[in-house]
């Protein structure tokens, strides 16, 4: 349809939700409208995007779109403010949309100086979507670091009793990745610009450093890796996610982990392999070994957790795990499932986070032993948590699976012809043992004895809001889940050099 | 007959005009202030502007020129005279509501008037004397400044701490200074750059520079020639206090920069190698920005933890020296212009709350968004800036200098320090947001903020916004000035 | 003629003797006192060096500029250590320590 | 075609139907009376007639199995996942004996399920789907969208078998264990599904693809290392070894007994487990690529079928001996496939042509079973509904106030007994005459050889622990004053036990109705059809009534029969002389199920959370340590720097004289060794 051609839907996508998170800040502390502020803006973002999905899907190029200024050009230093939209960052920002949209509902009650709240959220979305179309490593790292600010308060403001230790360690663990992440940038940059003006471009990167010598390919992969790692995040770099996701607000949390830490696999991906392919090669085994220790670490580090949150955030490491060993085959295969398992987890994580902030909010506390029997109090609240469960431990028909079935899949061809085949054999544990922590939580928390450890006198069930938010999540689990050649048709065109 | 030939006498004294503007008012502060301080506060304000419209017509015009042979005007000098001037026109903006001085006291102004002139003196001057003078000017109307809360102890105990370690480092540099002239002959800059940069090292070079370094490591706060730096910016009027972070440290810089960092560039030409002393001063930013971090985070009073930051700050600008490239160059400068605005905002909240009794703990500021949003919302950008989060100007400014120091990877390790750093600094500023933002105060009341102290604050934030978010033109200008410095 | 090297000595050993008196010296004036010493060390180096560049007669300049302005340096010393002293009853610097860590 | 509708074309509405009934009962169940059972009913009713007409369309046409171009799933790389249906004889039993059954389970299921409330909605809801799963999975046409729907049978029977995970009609306790059963049988089921993803890795790796057209295809099949194939084949079979409860991953079955009994009956009789044998059948053309396979596959069946038996001989839980006896019916048929395929592989390997009755003799006896074990399962839910326990001990004399479901149970136990002419004995003895077939090839010959004396054994025990079971139950007095009978159960539950118990009886018959053609399996090696037909309805009988061996194997099962009637009925046989009153060492082996789940447990403890003990650890201390150590020293150095801000001038006097000395130090090194 020529009516939208002429929209400029990247620009309109950051500043959308920057307007909300303005108009949101200064409405009333105490009366309800930042919460119809908040779910305006993220629905209009998200109408947005699938206009805006509509619109590249017919596109001549399709899944394809890039826009750039100049934005600072100096004798020293140029850079543009140049984005840039493919497969890869379309489903990202969708799905970005999509969480800020149902968190918002999901959060509607939210009383607590609501105001700045829902402005948090929004500005979180303006670095969201910004890291996810940025195509110069300056605004990347702008926007890169401009989702940090948010998520700290967010935490720190909204949290529970920990909430300052996590909130600083989350704030400067990531930052310090953030900063390692930098110096490989001004590395690049510097070898690139060789003795010109440094420009950040990635298009202008790329080209400049293609002839590159593997041992500084490998040198630069290995530092951003380090910073994206962090990020994603891959052990031994995750211990700022559990303790962050213990305390954040629900909100924060399916933001955090539906969204912020894919930024991590999606750098790698967009800037490793895409800059660095022999640096890639050189990688591979260490990301495989890496991935592999990240999924089974992270499975085993869940079942031996109390809280249901910190096993919810552990499971996020296993499943980011999942992401990077897509990512470590280096087949266009596994890349390809290792971004469906990121649009994928996304969803799931939303859902298992949304589960335990009710659990939270409503029976008083998280700790499965002293939870039991909730499902019969709480039988809607049950059915979330259990639909959600068995999505995140790959149950077919659900979108799950088909991720995590390409990525091992992967994995094995990838296996295939050398003498380490039976590693393919942790990947498959893992679905073990995740089975295993998902299936004892449920006996433990909703299952069996009703609890008497707690006051069920007051117990009540999941909210219409609640309901709602977490109803689209499921349903979009479901969607996915049986048709996912949607998602692939967009992935499929998704671009990468270091892939095969 | 003598005649006075008006227009050769504006000629023979335009390099120095911007000087005699600061200088006219400087005479003048004293009879306004026994009238009104308020007055005398807008008028040394409108002064500086003044004096900041001609500078830069001065430098749109390309107007170059020497005075006596001393002090010369270039694009570098200009672009030093307006930061030096805007910090001044800050520091008397947020001397408007004088609760910190009992007395009616214009003379005040004229000190810091005076300081201004001096600090302008050092980035024209051409010969070791003019310097000299220049510096002493500045601290020497320093100490008395420092010294400007008459009756508070701390104010004076700072001013002797401040008029001791500072004499020390006249003593060195001046020492310094003699034998340099000694070994060169000469005390024009350039002549004993080309003399310095051509000698091999011996004991007298390596004694004639390394008291240069510690006379004027002094001034920037470098460690170990720091510690005076939290007492005197602790114990003295915030207005000076921010003066002295944002003004004097610069003129350091400068000095540094005239003597040192030419002297590597014309060194590396001549022999294509690293001077020595480039590796020292790697060693001391290292230093001084790790220790100015660390000790930092333990900090309770906002203003000491300021000063520490100071420290750190020094540090990263010192990375210019053994990087010393056009771009480097262009980075510290740009970094002393963002410094400005960012840790001149910082103080100026802490000048403004201060005035409306709000302590200068950590602790005081609890609940501080409740109660004045705006301030707190401006000291959020400021602290944020310092602590390099895009995309304000303080994120720029270490981009610019950090993404400096990694052409030809001798200096990376210092590029890590310095970040390693940057992730330090975060700590304690986060804890003063947090205080802000998150943490419950006792009381609820609205704070009225003086409105001299609210465009302080608001030219500021504005400047760390705009400027980080555009700082194309602020980059161009930064690399006139370095390369009317470094290539005359 | 005296070798130069003997008052390069000279001014050495003032300015040692200056160093080593603000190090070890409590009360404030005779801190300032030993800053002169040290500032005087340096003016003899100039002199001394003057008469070997008679080219460059700046150095005679110099060395009156910095009278001038340690003049001045004490004039403003003197007054601040009175302040100190009106407020704290001390110039003793061992007992000035309320602004620290 | 029937109507001039090709329904073969909408075979896939079959399993829709009930997907519909799942979504609607699911969302809107408490709307509808009964929690939307009529709705479930009628999926199943639509499901069963669509069958009957596909089935009938498939056997009046050509006989070729019928696979339409599949719809393009997914499509990565050079791979296609697809979605699509195959239909041939083996299809068409499994999915009119699947909807039939469950049927007549959906419409018991309103009588037996009528006091649960609310949560009727919840039931309907998830044995529809089981329903869908269970048809889905017999339709497919690949091995992957067989996989989804495995899994989905999976999900669903976790579901069910966890119906009373909280709020137990029985009490906290029995809530706490059904939670643990459900979990437990999706835990070991999924290791089994591990198995078979393996398994669908490997084959999508050397095929390209999952449909069975291309797998099947001897041309296909040439291209691929016969390693490669055996490979895929072991592993699907471990997801049979799982989902079919067989050794070593049997243990979940019993326990699995914590559902409703209808739910019981449902996994037992017509759905889940049947479903690794069906796997099996539908593979065989990979499986009879490799004799070492099919020699697999038959120990395991023979070893379950074994061990199952004997578990069942001294449980007391009326369900439990019933869930044994279908595991041990499950090694049957698995072990008739077994040895049937054996035959097949090594006769293509020698290129003999001789027929096989493994094949046929699996299938029929799945059928078979399928029917009998259905009503079994009924009729103890009959009995549980009336008297409100699962324990034999406290049951007695419970014929006279339940005549009819004692009279079918009855017929039950008389079929899986292997009675003369009632539908077990006719599969029953086809597959130990199966079995017997390849025990006069060598080696491997004494192998088979094995497995029917243990086939046999198991035939005696059967024959006794289901007469224990009925003669305990009906028979003798009241054994315990508390347990009121409430008498016969309502129609609903009483009338599928009669239409069933038609089956039980004749659905034996069929063999020689035509079902001996439809259930063949042939396979074209050289010039050669191995396996295939030759068994005329004459030839069946014939070969089972002038066996030495199905006279021998009548005989234990009637010794069996009478050795329970002896103990359990007359009492003439005190059953503790020979269990040393319950303190030998073998009952007590027996009854704690050869200490299978003290082994899961001390595997999943040992494996699962000692070692996630050990991550944590790790994480809290060490790596997390590590972080916060990090940031402790800068804040400990913080706290001892910061002191040397002394406050006094002379110490910063002197700071700066050293600063001034080390740097002429460090400078003069620089100078004299030429820089860093």
């Amino acid at each position: 349809m020529d009516l939208f051609n002429d929209i400029p839907f990247m620009v309109l996508l950051l500043l959308v939700p920057l307007m909300g998170a303005v108009f949101a800040a200064f409405t009333h502390r105490n009366r309800n409208n930042a919460k119809w502020v908040a779910i305006i803006f993220s629905a209009v973002t998200l109408a947005l995007t699938m206009v805006y999905a509509y619109v590249m899907a017919t596109a001549t190029v399709p899944y394809l779109d890039a826009d750039s200024w100049t934005w600072i050009d100096t004798d020293y230093i140029v850079i543009s403010f140049s984005l840039y939209v493919d497969g890869m960052s379309l489903l990202m920002m969708a799905l970005t949309a999509l969480l800020v949209l149902v968190v918002s509902i999901f959060s509607s009650s939210e009383s607590n100086s609501a105001n700045t709240f829902f402005a948090l959220i929004l500005a979180m979305e303006v670095g969201l979507m910004g890291v996810y179309m940025a195509h110069d490593y300056f605004l990347f790292y702008i926007f890169w670091e401009v989702t940090l600010i948010p998520m700290y308060f967010l935490i720190s403001g909204w949290g529970g009793p920990r909430r300052h230790y996590a909130a600083i360690k989350f704030f400067i663990y990531t930052h310090v990745a953030s900063l390692v992440m930098l110096i490989a940038i001004f590395a690049m940059a510097t070898e690139a610009a060789a003795g010109g003006p440094l420009n950040f471009g990635f298009d202008e990167v790329k080209l400049a450093l293609a002839g590159m010598d593997t041992f500084m390919q490998a040198a630069l992969f290995g530092m951003l890796f380090l910073g994206f790692a962090a990020k994603m995040p891959l052990v031994p770099f995750h211990t700022w996610l559990p303790d962050a996701h213990v305390e954040a607000p629900t909100a924060g949390s399916v933001l955090l982990a539906g969204v912020m830490l894919k930024m991590g696999s999606y750098g790698i991906i967009r800037v490793c392999l895409d800059v660095f392919p022999e640096g890639a090669k050189a990688w591979q085994s260490a990301m495989i070994v890496i991935a592999l220790v990240a999924i089974i670490y992270g499975a085993y580090a869940c079942i031996a957790q109390n809280d249901l949150k910190k096993m919810v955030a552990f499971s996020s490491i296993s499943h980011m795990g999942m992401v990077l060993l897509g990512i470590a085959t280096l087949s266009s295969i596994g890349v390809s499932f290792a971004i469906f398992q990121m649009f994928a987890h996304g969803l799931i994580t939303a859902v298992l986070f949304m589960v335990c902030g009710l659990v939270g909010h409503n029976a008083g506390t998280r700790e499965i032993s002293l939870l039991g029997g909730l499902a019969g109090k709480m039988p809607i609240f049950a059915a979330f948590m259990m639909f959600g469960f068995l999505a995140s431990l790959g149950l077919p028909g659900l979108v799950g699976f088909v991720a995590e079935f390409g990525i091992i899949y992967s994995f094995f061809e990838y296996l295939q012809g050398t003498e380490y085949l039976w590693a393919v054999m942790f990947a498959l544990a893992s679905l073990l043992l995740t089975a295993g922590y998902y299936l004892w939580a449920m006996q433990r928390s909703i299952f069996g004895r009703e609890t008497d450890k707690i006051d069920l006198s007051h117990v009540h069930d999941v909210s219409k809001p609640e309901g709602i938010s977490m109803g689209i999540v499921c349903a979009l689990i479901a969607l996915f889940g049986l048709m996912p050649g949607i998602v692939m048709k967009v992935i499929e065109t998704v671009q990468i050099a270091g892939v095969v | 007959m003598v005649s006075f030939d008006i227009t050769a006498f504006i000629d023979y004294v335009k390099p120095i005009a911007p000087h005699l503007i600061l200088i006219v008012a400087a005479l003048l502060a004293p009879a306004i202030g026994s009238r009104s301080e308020k007055m005398t506060a807008v008028f040394m304000t409108l002064a500086a502007l003044s004096a900041i419209g001609v500078t830069a017509y001065m430098m749109y015009d390309g107007y170059t020129g020497t005075f006596a042979g001393m002090y010369s005007f270039n694009d570098f000098a200009g672009l030093m005279a307006l930061l030096f001037l805007t910090v001044l026109s800050i520091t008397s903006l947020m001397s408007v509501p004088g609760t910190e001085r009992r007395r009616r006291n214009g003379e005040y102004f004229s000190l810091l008037a005076i300081a201004t002139v001096g600090m302008m003196l050092v980035c024209s001057a051409d010969e070791l004397i003019s310097l000299f003078i220049g510096i002493e000017l500045a601290s020497i109307m320093s100490f008395a400044l420092v010294a400007m809360k008459k009756n508070d102890p701390r104010s004076s105990e700072a001013a002797v701490k401040y008029l001791i370690t500072g004499g020390l480092s006249t003593a060195l540099f001046i020492y310094g200074m003699s034998l340099i002239y000694g070994l060169t002959g000469t005390l024009n800059i350039s002549g004993i750059i080309d003399h310095l940069a051509a000698a091999d090292v011996t004991w007298s070079y390596m004694i004639a520079t390394v008291t240069l370094l510690a006379g004027f490591g002094f001034k920037i706060g470098m460690v170990p020639f720091h510690a005076w730096v939290p007492d005197v910016y602790d114990g003295a009027p915030t207005p000076v206090t921010t003066f002295l972070a944002i003004g004097s440290k610069k003129m350091g810089f400068v000095v540094f920069f005239k003597i040192f960092l030419m002297l590597f560039m014309a060194s590396h030409l001549i022999t294509g190698t690293t001077h020595q002393l480039q590796w020292v001063f790697a060693i001391l930013a290292a230093i001084t920005m790790t220790v100015g971090n660390i000790v930092a985070v333990s900090q309770t009073s906002v203003k000491r933890m300021l000063a520490y930051s100071s420290i750190a700050q020094a540090g990263y600008i010192l990375i210019v020296l053994p990087v010393a490239t056009d771009y480097a160059m262009m980075g510290g400068l740009f970094y002393m212009i963002a410094h400005v605005f960012m840790k001149g905002g910082a103080f100026v909240v802490v000048a403004a709350l201060a005035a409306r009794g709000v302590g200068e703990n950590i602790s005081d500021y609890r609940g501080l968004s409740k109660r004045a949003p705006l301030l707190a919302f401006a000291m959020l950008l400021f602290l944020f800036s310092l602590a390099g989060i895009p995309p304000l100007v303080g994120f720029d400014a270490k981009f610019i200098l950090f993404s400096s120091a990694l052409e030809g990877g001798t200096w990376t390790w210092l590029v890590a320090v310095a970040v390693i750093n940057s992730a330090i600094s975060l700590y304690y500023y986060a804890k003063v947001v947090k205080a802000m933002y998150v943490d419950k105060g006792t009381t609820k009341d609205r704070l009225k903020i003086h409105f001299s102290f609210k465009v302080a604050v608001a030219v500021c934030a504005v400047a760390v916004v705009v400027i980080g978010v555009f700082p194309g033109p602020i980059i161009d200008l930064c690399g006139l000035g370095a390369d009317a410095f470094l290539h005359p | 003629m005296i070798p130069i090297e003997l008052f390069i000595l000279l001014s050495a050993m003032l300015f040692s003797v200056g160093l080593i008196g603000m190090l070890t010296k409590k009360n404030a004036i005779v801190i300032l006192m030993c800053i002169e010493i040290m500032l005087n060390a340096a003016n003899i180096n100039f002199i001394a060096f003057a008469a070997t560049y008679p080219a460059a007669p700046l150095a005679h300049i110099f060395v009156i500029t910095a009278i001038t302005v340690a003049a001045a340096e004490v004039g403003v010393g003197i007054a601040i250590l009175l302040h100190a002293y009106k407020t704290r009853k001390t110039t003793n610097i061992d007992e000035l320590t309320s602004l620290r860590w | 075609m029937v109507f001039g509708i090709s329904f073969m074309e909408y075979a896939w509405l079959i399993p829709l139907f009930p997907v519909i009934a799942f979504v609607v009962v699911g969302f809107f169940g408490n709307k509808f009376k009964e929690g939307g059972g009529a709705i479930a009913i009628g999926s199943a009713v639509i499901a069963f007639a669509l069958s009957a007409l596909v089935a009938y369309e498939f056997f009046t046409g050509s006989g070729d199995a019928f696979a339409p171009e599949p719809f393009k799933w997914l499509a990565f790389g050079k791979y296609e996942l697809n979605f699509g249906i195959y239909i041939d004889s083996l299809t068409c039993i499994m999915m009119l004996f699947a909807s039939f059954i469950s049927l007549l389970i959906f419409i018991y299921s309103i009588g037996y399920m009528h006091g649960e409330g609310k949560r009727k909605r919840r039931y309907y809801a998830e044995i529809a789907l089981f329903l869908a799963g269970m048809l889905g999975l017999v339709l497919s046409s690949n091995y992957f969208e067989m996989f989804i729907f495995w899994e989905i049978m999976g999900v669903c029977s976790y579901l069910l078998i966890g119906f009373w995970a909280f709020r137990h009609p029985e009490g906290d306790e029995a809530s706490v264990k059904a939670a643990s059963a459900a979990k437990k049988a999706f835990l070991v089921t999924r290791l089994g599904d591990v198995c078979f993803m393996a398994g669908l890795f490997v084959l999508l790796w050397a095929f390209t693809s999952l449909d069975f057209t291309v797998l099947f295809d001897p041309a296909n099949m040439a291209t691929v290392d016969t390693g490669v194939i055996m490979l895929g084949a072991l592993l699907l079979f471990g997801g049979v070894i799982g989902k079919s409860a067989q050794f070593p991953l049997q243990d979940w079955l019993p326990d699995a007994m914590a559902g409703p009994t209808t739910v019981s009956a449902l996994i037992h009789a017509a759905t889940m487990v049947k479903a690794g044998v069906y796997l099996v059948a539908r593979s065989y053309p990979l499986f009879i690529q490799s004799a070492e396979v099919m020699l697999v596959v038959a120990l395991i069946g023979g070893i379950t079928a074994f061990i199952a038996a004997t578990m069942a001989l001294n449980n007391m839980n009326l369900k439990r001996v019933l869930a044994y006896s279908t595991i041990s019916q499950l090694g049957y048929m698995i072990l008739a496939l077994g040895a049937g395929g054996y035959i097949i592989a090594t006769e293509m390997a020698h290129g003999d042509v001789e027929a096989t009755v493994g094949y046929t003799a699996g299938v029929f006896h799945m059928m078979n079973h399928a029917f009998f074990k259905a009503l079994l399962f009924m009729c103890a839910g009959s009995v549980i509904h009336a008297v409100g326990t699962e324990d034999m001990r406290r049951m007695g004399g419970l014929s006279k106030k339940m005549r009819i479901t004692s009279l079918t149970m009855l017929i039950g136990c008389l079929s899986i007994a292997g009675f003369p002419f009632l539908s077990g004995f006719w599969s029953k003895d086809m597959i130990l005459e199966a079995v017997m077939e390849p025990s006069s090839l060598g080696l491997e010959g004494q192998i088979f050889m094995l497995l029917f004396v243990l086939a046999l054994i198991t035939a005696f025990m059967t024959a006794f622990y289901m007469f224990r079971l009925w003669f305990l139950t009906f028979k003798g007095k009241p054994r315990d004053a508390s347990i009121h009978c409430h008498g016969e159960s309502p129609k609903s539950m009483t009338m599928p036990l009669m239409i069933l118990s038609v089956f039980a009886v004749g659905s034996g018959f069929l063999i020689f109705l035509g079902l001996n053609d439809i259930i063949t399996f042939s396979v074209i090696s050289g010039d050669f059809v191995v396996g295939g037909h030759g068994h005329t309805p004459g030839h069946i009988l014939d070969a089972i009534l002038t066996n030495v061996w199905t006279y021998v194997s009548l005989a234990v099962a009637l010794i069996g029969i009478l050795l329970a009637y002896l103990i359990y009925a007359r009492g003439s046989l005190d059953p503790s002389r020979l269990t040393a009153s319950g303190k030998s060492r073998l009952y007590r082996f027996l009854a704690a199920r050869y200490f299978f789940p003290q082994l899961y447990d001390q595997i999943s403890w040992k494996l699962g959370y000692s070692v996630a003990k050990g991550v944590d650890y790790v994480d809290k201390n060490m790596i997390d340590g590590t972080v916060n150590g990090l940031a402790n020293s800068v804040v400990g150095s913080s706290g001892s720097l910061r002191k040397m801000q002394t406050g006094n001038v002379r110490d910063y006097l002197m700071y700066m004289a050293v600063g001034l000395i080390s740097a002429v130090i460090v400078l003069y090194v620089l100078v004299t060794t030429g820089g860093l």
